[in-house]
């Protein structure tokens, strides 16, 4: 044994401690966050660990109503897929639709009651328990109600339908107040409006897209954020490629690309605001050539006199004979459809042009028939909501009531008009004189952030809920919307806070139900009473109705598509459908004592019927010969759109958009929306400007240089970014971002374009004329960080996207794919 | 001399080029162009049941999105006369996968699925193969992921979450693959076409996406596949991809 | 003494005195400069390393199309330097050139040091290097076994049979050496270098038998050399990635290497020169044989250059062309003009022997060479693979901070070892320098030897 | 316990002078102690035959076969097909097997070396420092007194300046 001397040692030591600290440093520097197993003792009862369960619920993250199943382990969500049975959704779904989960387990959620304790908007805020919240409000609202001020109260909500709506209809009767606003940014008054000027429905139409041969859409994105977008994409599938040798065609009339834009076969440029007038010079070419024979033909042909292709052309920009020709195989080809959108519709002008472009299906003959445009039964539950969807004008109104002070209490369920209302609304400022807000929202929204008290709701996956989807399917459907996990946080379904409300205010009003679940139950008796056969109570009649149920739905589905190959398997679909759902039973079947449990009919009603998910009634609505009224005719003209601000000063138009992603800004919270490239710029986590690459090069931008927008209404600042399919005098931009509030990913994002739009309306429904303001763009000099996930978008010749022509197939034969075989004879 | 026949004999067949012949699935998708509207729902689909990261804008601002499938889109033409095509891209299960030869530790390979697995276990991050993949759509984790809470509450049970310096890609959701043919195992049958469905081409609202079995001749992608339509991308490769495009049909005057 | 010939003086004796005493005789400039080395090397490479080995891999700058970053260019450039040293030692042994031998041993040094720092490259570049022994082939508890089909085990074979290779040329042109300087040493240096003399006497039996084996290493370290770095080159042709997928690169590679590790031995002979006071056996013939041999190199190496550029232009598919029009006038054009100044253009100064001879102006050229050829390394990771097949997908690579820092620290690490290897080897070989001197004439005797024998 | 002359030459032809003679002489096998190889000693002194050559090439051999059955071996031992390629892939394999056959080859070199020329070798033996910087050493066993004398004789006769009686 060598000696080891005192230096010896002390260097050994110093060697051995370097050495344990870098081996420490490294084995710190890759090792793994530990993480617990977490093993259940006690299993819970309503799942079994490693099983996954499945639940049909209804998607609430636009108004489309889409049917879908949620699929859970360990009472956890885990995945959201579209409810096969559902006539909506068909078993698909849409980006936002999938990305619900995080509205679900969003970090950023309103947890518990709060009340400000500071200031408004100060941010302070004093958790608080349910019953100091609930009675805090009670209290305010039962001093108002029996001081005979109820009408005071205002319950401002983002769209209800179905028996939801009944119950915040009987709210606000207990309350005493008539005061219930639906406020959603993108609420369809000029199509209703139009609808009900050329049909006297109140009802959207069934846009039959699965079965149209020729689809005219002017500036409707219907595959994007256009009223029911998985439903029309659908319907677009099959249309283009789900019939044999029968391809749908598409055109788009608009002056900027949208989705829909994207994918239809022509693409044409107008100018904003002129849709209206290329469909009445269409109409015209159409009665003209003679391919309307009816008989008020006559009076059309001098409504449309003025509109000649040839006189708009120059004011829409758009060719005469391209009118011609896009008129003539419009009335060629059967069926075809015409539809009108937001592009068209958010004019000075939108609901005369909505009336013009929707006037071309009733003179091509598309009315009622497969392919065209079909119309929707009265929905069986929630009539009346659309009277109660405020337009930009009764926003205004409200705000009024609220500075002058007739409104003592404001009710905010999931509404953000603070957000999505101009700067020149004033919205904020109104609010702010309310004396008290309540908001009912599951998040901390730039609205809710002037709330004086939240009792946070439930989010959609959580609650109970039913819906009729708007627009339907052309006949009646329905479906529930039942919690999937149990609560994440101390919140309340927000029909039990306002049936707690109600009941502790008018507690001899008619609302009785104690939660919403036993409500909906209530309703859904009457329509299943309506329904039932006669004779209850035995075994086969409990079965019959479950099947029937489940034959609705498969009906339903295979009505939906008829000519879809998957269409003869529908009825297996739903089945499959159900089974998929039947470990849920289990959850679902409450009842205390099985053994002495016999169940009514309707139980079983409702069992099957939240099995399924989907309900519905296979008859369409009954469709006499359609006429349009005479004056109607006579009055049908549509004028040059008027635009805020002139052109000389503000040379361009201003075009927001509803963003695929984040819509009207509610999906501007979730990461998955955040870091979803836009399909046609592939920006995320940010806004943009579009410009044409023209312009941008005449006015010396390049993408990414930050410009101030400025209109007549005030400025923001927003990065440039070419867009190859945008006229040079317009520029867009997407709605979505540029929230102050709504937590961590959507807070300091961005620019809203609401903000800087000036109050222009159109006159007849008071909405807001989003598409008619003029801007300016002021370079600032500087960059922003514009966060792109494509490189290049020019294929360079690669032959990437291989392309072919219709009626070529025997030339493409040749080339038809080959099984490869393997040849790579070693390395 | 069975000693060297034997030899002989798993000499010939170690020396077979294919070795795919006997595939018990080959699983295929088939993407219609013309059918796809680029809406991205395939993507946020495979975000949920994949459990891929929320990467952050700096990250993807340094080019490091993660997404298994994308859409790439092309410009084609200027104003007015323009057009724009998508086409999703994810991962091709190539049956003569460049990126299968490279990586040295045999963390991919193909199985008898026809798949191009990904081991996230064996992977020690060399990142070659990314560089041999034509079609690039493996993403690399150059970090550690993080959930905001309860964000994780979401995460899939069924599938792992990868840790920092391994490389992943679109797996054609192979827990789901690998669920179904345990359930038709259990039921004594082959798994059917329509058992199985990834993430994507469930979602898929246009029905662009096709899913299923090649080996299976009545299968609906097998179809597709005899499409006139039909095409592989980057097929000068030579790569034999196992997801067919279908041309999307282009005509110039409606 | 700056002459072109050995100043007749010089004996035998002084040349174990000179070697000598550049071995143990250290004086505090050799201490300050491995001390900085050593600090450069801790702060520059290994803090920013294990911050990303905590981190992960995105502390580089690496993204989605280019997923390789300057580790793997750094580890073609040191694998590229390693190349001179002992590919050159072998040739210049089989072909029995004299002035090999006053410089072979730094240049063989020089191989087994950069090869070293190309392996620590490797553990950076890697996302998870704590499961780097998984690229070896052994026995192990998973059944798993290495892919020998990817040519990055190529490159791991290959890597391990150089690097043995390499240290056994090294080790084995030294006994002799060490036996020498064993006599002459005290303390734990004398202990060492009995060990490492294995007891060489110089027997004539010993010397045929060393000149042999020494021989047959050089026969197969040649083709050992040029395939290690054809299969480095493999890495990237073995790809489909357009403009790395060429049937040039092994050549190009290989030229490119040795091309760089002469300029390499150009500036480590210069310093070695300068510092360790070898003036008079590193002299202008050296500066001039390895001047000509570096023109000459470059020659060919901008030959094959300007070959890779007109077949890919002439190719003409639409990912060469634009693979070709990136490098050329694309984000680091700058950079790609940069090369062809330092390696193609500057190189031709050594037309003129005056230049050839000129120590310092050699120096900088040597250096400026490998900046090029680092540049050209760099150029061919960071643009060819952000311009792939699918243009959506191109993206831009943009080294970061800890990849910058890790470059510098790389060299650190390189001067680090390589001091420690002038204190430990001698760094001049003893006995083929004095096989380039006159036999000892019986009046030159130095008589009585200074030091004690010790045994 | 051997005892030898060693005698010292300042020239290395002087040594090889005498070992000639020495060789001549009759005496045991001289040995040429020098710090530098003498190309010419082989003439003097007689060929000398190395196995090392045998080393070599049995180890490259052995590292050629070894190296292409541990590549086709792994693969087949553990099946991972890969980009369609055949399990035992020739050309990726021989690549394989050519650094295997070298990788042996040097080591088997190297052992040859040793083993040819009794390395490593700790104890003490003939040898004198001088001849490791200039002197030229020729050593030559003597079994005893007379026959050392005789050796000296002559290697002083060659012109050795010195010269020593060694044991091993």
């Amino acid at each position: 044994m060598a000696s080891i001397d005192r230096r010896d040692f002390l260097k050994l030591v110093g060697a051995g401690g370097v050495g344990t600290g870098a081996g420490f440093m490294l084995r710190e520097a890759i090792k793994h966050p530990v993480e617990n197993l977490v093993p259940y003792p006690v299993p819970p009862e309503d799942f079994s660990p490693g099983i996954a369960t499945w639940y049909n619920t209804v998607c609430s993250m636009c108004s489309a109503g889409c049917g879908i199943t949620v699929r859970t382990r360990e009472g956890r969500a885990k995945k959201i897929e579209g409810n096969p049975s559902h006539p909506v959704s068909q078993g698909r779904l849409c980006a936002r639709g999938q990305a619900g989960l995080q509205v679900l387990y969003n970090p950023d959620r309103v947890t518990t009651p709060l009340q400000q304790t500071g200031e408004r908007g100060s941010g302070d805020w004093l958790p608080l328990t349910w019953t100091e919240g609930l009675s805090q409000i009670s209290g305010r609202l039962g001093e108002l109600r029996s001081s005979g001020q109820g009408g005071a109260v205002c319950l401002l909500s983002e769209g209800q339908r179905g028996h939801m709506h009944g119950l915040f209809e009987q709210f606000m009767a207990n309350i005493g107040s008539d005061r219930l606003v639906y406020y959603d940014y993108d609420h369809p008054h000029p199509l209703l409006a139009a609808m009900n000027r050329l049909f006297g429905t109140s009802e959207l139409p069934y846009f039959d897209l699965g079965n149209t041969d020729y689809l005219v859409s002017f500036g409707a994105d219907y595959l994007g954020s256009w009223l029911s977008p998985v439903h029309h994409g659908l319907g677009f599938g099959r249309s283009r490629q789900g019939r044999d040798h029968h391809r749908g065609r598409f055109v788009q009339i608009e002056p900027r690309m949208t989705l829909s834009g994207a994918a239809a076969d022509e693409w044409i440029a107008a100018i904003p605001g002129t849709e209206g007038i290329i469909a009445l010079a269409m109409a015209n070419r159409i009665v003209s050539q003679g391919g309307y024979q009816g008989d008020d033909a006559d009076a059309w042909a001098a409504a449309l006199e003025p509109y000649s292709a040839d006189a708009v052309a120059e004011q829409t920009g758009v060719a005469a004979e391209t009118i011609a020709r896009v008129a003539d195989t419009f009335a060629g080809t059967g069926p075809s459809l015409a539809i009108g959108g937001d592009g068209a519709g958010r004019h000075s002008n939108g609901v005369d042009a909505l009336t013009a472009i929707t006037a071309l299906n009733y003179l091509a003959g598309n009315l009622g028939i497969e392919g065209g445009l079909i119309f929707n039964p009265e929905p069986v539950a929630g009539q009346g909501a659309a009277a109660r969807h405020a337009s930009y004008r009764s926003m205004l109104e409200l705000a009024e009531d609220a500075r002058e002070g007739r409104i003592q209490v404001l009710i905010v369920n999931q509404a953000n008009p603070v957000f999505t209302m101009p700067a020149a609304a004033g919205i904020g400022e109104a609010l702010a004189r309310i004396p008290l807000i309540v908001s009912l929202s599951s998040f901390m929204d730039e609205t809710t952030a002037m709330a004086d008290l939240i009792l946070p709701s439930h989010t959609y996956l959580e609650a109970w809920g039913d819906d009729f989807p708007e627009p339907g399917v052309g006949f009646r459907a329905g479906a529930i919307s039942q919690p999937v996990v149990s609560p994440l946080y101390d919140t309340r379904d927000t029909g039990d806070t306002l049936l707690a409300v109600a009941a502790a205010v008018n507690p001899d009003g008619a609302l009785t139900a104690a939660t919403t679940e036993e409500y909906l139950r209530e309703q859904w008796r009457a329509i299943f009473e309506r329904d039932a056969p006669t004779e209850e109570g035995t075994a086969q009649a409990q079965e019959a109705i479950a099947a029937e149920t489940v034959e609705a739905a498969a009906e339903v589905v295979a009505q939906a598509a008829p000519e879809d190959d998957a269409a003869a398997d529908a009825p297996a679909n739903a089945e499959a459908a159900v089974a998929q759902v039947a470990p849920a039973e289990g959850a679902v079947a409450t009842n205390p004592d099985p053994a002495g449990w016999m169940p009514d009919a309707f139980d079983e009603f409702w069992n099957s019927l939240l099995r399924a998910g989907v309900w519905g009634e296979n008859t369409r609505a009954e469709q006499g010969p359609v006429t349009v009224d005479a004056s109607v005719i006579d009055a049908i003209g549509v004028d040059a759109p008027e635009f805020a601000g002139s052109s000389e000063t503000y040379p361009f138009i201003l075009q927001p958009y509803l963003s695929l992603n984040m819509h009207d800004g509610s999906g501007a919270n979730l990461p998955w929306m955040q870091e979803l490239p836009d399909p046609l710029t592939s920006v995320v986590y940010g806004s943009w400007l579009e410009i044409n690459p023209e312009t941008a090069r005449e006015l010396g931008l390049r993408d990414g240089d930050l410009v101030d927008v400025e209109s007549p209404q005030g400025t923001i600042s927003v990065p440039v970014l070419t867009f190859p399919a945008i006229m040079p005098n317009v520029v867009a931009m997407p709605v979505g971002q540029g929230h102050s509030e709504f937590g961590r990913y959507a807070s300091g994002r961005g620019a809203n374009p609401i903000e800087i739009l000036a109050p222009q309306v159109e006159p007849e429904t008071g909405s807001l004329a989003w598409n008619a303001t003029r801007v300016r763009l002021n370079p600032t000099g500087r960059r922003a960080n514009l966060v792109r996930t494509s490189g290049l978008s020019r294929d360079l010749g690669r032959g990437i996207i291989q392309t072919t022509a219709t009626g070529e197939a025997e030339e493409h034969a040749s080339t038809k794919l080959r099984s490869i075989p393997i040849t790579v004879e070693p390395a | 001399m069975s000693f060297i026949d034997d030899f002989l004999a798993s000499w010939r067949e170690y020396r077979e080029p294919g070795y795919y012949d006997g595939f018990d699935y080959h699983w295929t998708m088939s993407v219609d162009l013309d059918r796809c509207t680029g809406c991205g729902a395939c993507i946020t689909a495979c975000q949920a049941e994949n459990n891929i990261p929320i990467v952050g804008e700096d990250a993807i601002a340094r080019g490091r999105e993660m997404q298994w499938i994308r859409i790439e889109k092309y410009w084609e033409g200027e104003f007015p006369d323009v057009k724009l095509r998508f086409i999703p891209m994810l991962c091709q299960h190539c049956d003569a996968a460049p990126c299968e030869t490279v990586c040295p530790v045999s963390a991919t390979y193909h199985n008898q699925d026809g798949l191009n697995a990904q081991v996230y276990n064996r992977c020690i991050g060399t990142r070659s193969c990314a560089v041999y993949c034509p079609y690039e759509v493996r993403y690399f984790n150059y970090n550690n992921h993080h959930w905001d809470a309860p964000l994780e509450q979401q995460l899939n049970p069924d599938v792992s979450v990868r840790e920092k310096g391994v490389m992943e890609k679109c797996s054609f959701c192979i827990q789901r693959i690998r669920q179904a043919k345990d359930v038709a195992k259990d039921e004594g049958r082959r798994v059917q076409d329509g058992d199985v469905q990834p993430a994507c081409v469930q979602t898929c609202p246009t029905e662009a996406l096709v899913f299923g079995d090649q080996n299976d001749p009545d299968s609906r992608v097998s179809q597709t596949m005899n499409d006139e339509r039909a095409y592989h991308v980057l097929e000068e490769l030579n790569t034999a991809p196992s997801v067919v495009y279908l041309r999307k049909v282009e005509t110039d005057a409606v | 003494m700056p002459s072109d010939a050995r100043p007749q003086e010089l004996t035998y004796a002084d040349v174990n005195r000179d070697v000598v005493r550049s071995l143990v005789e250290t004086g505090s400039k050799y201490y300050i400069t491995l001390a900085c080395s050593i600090g450069v090397m801790l702060t520059c490479f290994f803090f920013p390393w294990f911050y990303q080995l905590y981190y992960g891999i995105g502390a580089a700058g690496v993204n989605h199309p280019s997923v390789w970053g300057t580790y793997l260019a750094s580890f073609i450039f040191w694998i590229g330097l390693s190349h001179s040293g002992t590919l050159l030692s072998c040739v210049l042994h089989i072909t029995n050139s004299e002035w090999r031998k006053a410089m072979y041993r730094s240049a063989e040094a020089m191989t087994l040091f950069s090869l070293c720092v190309a392996a620590m490259m490797v553990m950076v570049h890697v996302g998870r290097p704590w499961f780097i022994h998984w690229a070896v082939p052994y026995p192990n508890q998973m059944e798993m076994w290495p892919n020998f089909r990817s040519p990055l085990m190529f490159d791991v074979m290959a890597i391990t049979t150089y690097l043995t290779g390499s240290t056994i040329f090294i080790y084995m042109g030294s006994i002799p050496d060490f036996a020498a300087v064993r006599d002459r040493t005290t303390g734990w240096r004398h202990h060492m270098y009995v060990v490492l003399s294995l007891g060489w006497r110089g027997t004539d039996l010993e010397w045929h038998r060393l000149r042999w084996a020494y021989t047959f290493l050089a026969v197969l370290i040649i083709p050992l050399a040029v395939s290690v770095h054809s299969i480095v080159s493999w890495d990237f042709a073995l790809s489909i990635v357009p403009a790395l997928h060429q049937t040039i690169f092994a050549p190009y590679f290989v030229v490119g290497a040795i091309y760089s590790g002469t300029a390499g031995i150009v500036t480590v002979m210069y310093f070695l020169r300068k510092y360790m006071n070898f003036e008079q056996y590193i002299t202008k013939v050296h500066f001039d044989n390895l001047g000509k041999l570096l023109l000459v190199l470059s020659l060919i190496w901008t030959y094959i250059n300007i070959v890779e550029l007109f077949t890919g232009w002439y190719g003409g598919t639409s990912g060469e062309i634009e693979a070709l029009r990136y490098r050329l006038f694309g984000y680091y054009a700058p950079l790609y003009w940069e090369m062809i100044l330092f390696c193609a253009v500057a190189p031709l100064l050594m037309i003129s022997k005056r230049f050839r001879t000129s120590f310092v102006p050699m120096l900088i050229l040597s250096i400026l060479i490998n900046i090029g050829m680092y540049t050209e390394r760099f150029l061919i990771v960071g643009t060819s693979l952000s311009r792939q097949y699918l243009p959506d997908a191109w993206g831009l690579y943009v080294p970061s901070l800890v990849e910058l820092s890790i470059i510098v620290g790389s060299v650190a690490m390189f001067i680090t070892l390589f001091l420690i290897f002038v204190k430990i080897f001698p760094s001049v070989s003893i006995y083929e320098v004095k096989e380039t001197l006159p036999e000892p004439e019986p009046d030159t005797t130095t008589g009585e030897p200074e030091w004690q024998p010790t045994h | 316990m051997a005892t030898h002359a060693l005698g010292l030459f300042e020239t290395p032809s002087e040594a090889l002078a005498a070992a000639g003679e020495l060789k001549g002489s009759g005496f045991g096998q001289p040995s040429v102690i020098s710090p530098i190889p003498l190309e010419t000693a082989e003439e003097v002194l007689g060929e000398k035959k190395s196995v090392i050559k045998r080393f070599t090439f049995f180890g490259a051999l052995f590292g050629g076969l070894g190296g292409f059955a541990l590549a086709a071996g792994t693969a087949v031992l553990y099946v991972h097909p890969t980009g369609g390629r055949p399990i035992i892939t020739w050309p990726p394999f021989l690549i394989i097997t050519y650094e295997m056959t070298i990788l042996f080859g040097i080591l088997a070199t190297v052992i040859g070396f040793l083993v040819s020329a009794r390395f490593p070798a700790f104890r003490d033996r003939i040898y004198v420092p001088e001849a490791a910087v200039d002197k030229f050493a020729v050593a030559v066993p003597c079994e005893d007194r007379g026959v050392f004398e005789k050796a000296e004789a002559i290697l002083r006769g060659a012109g050795a300046g010195e010269v020593r009686e060694v044991t091993e």
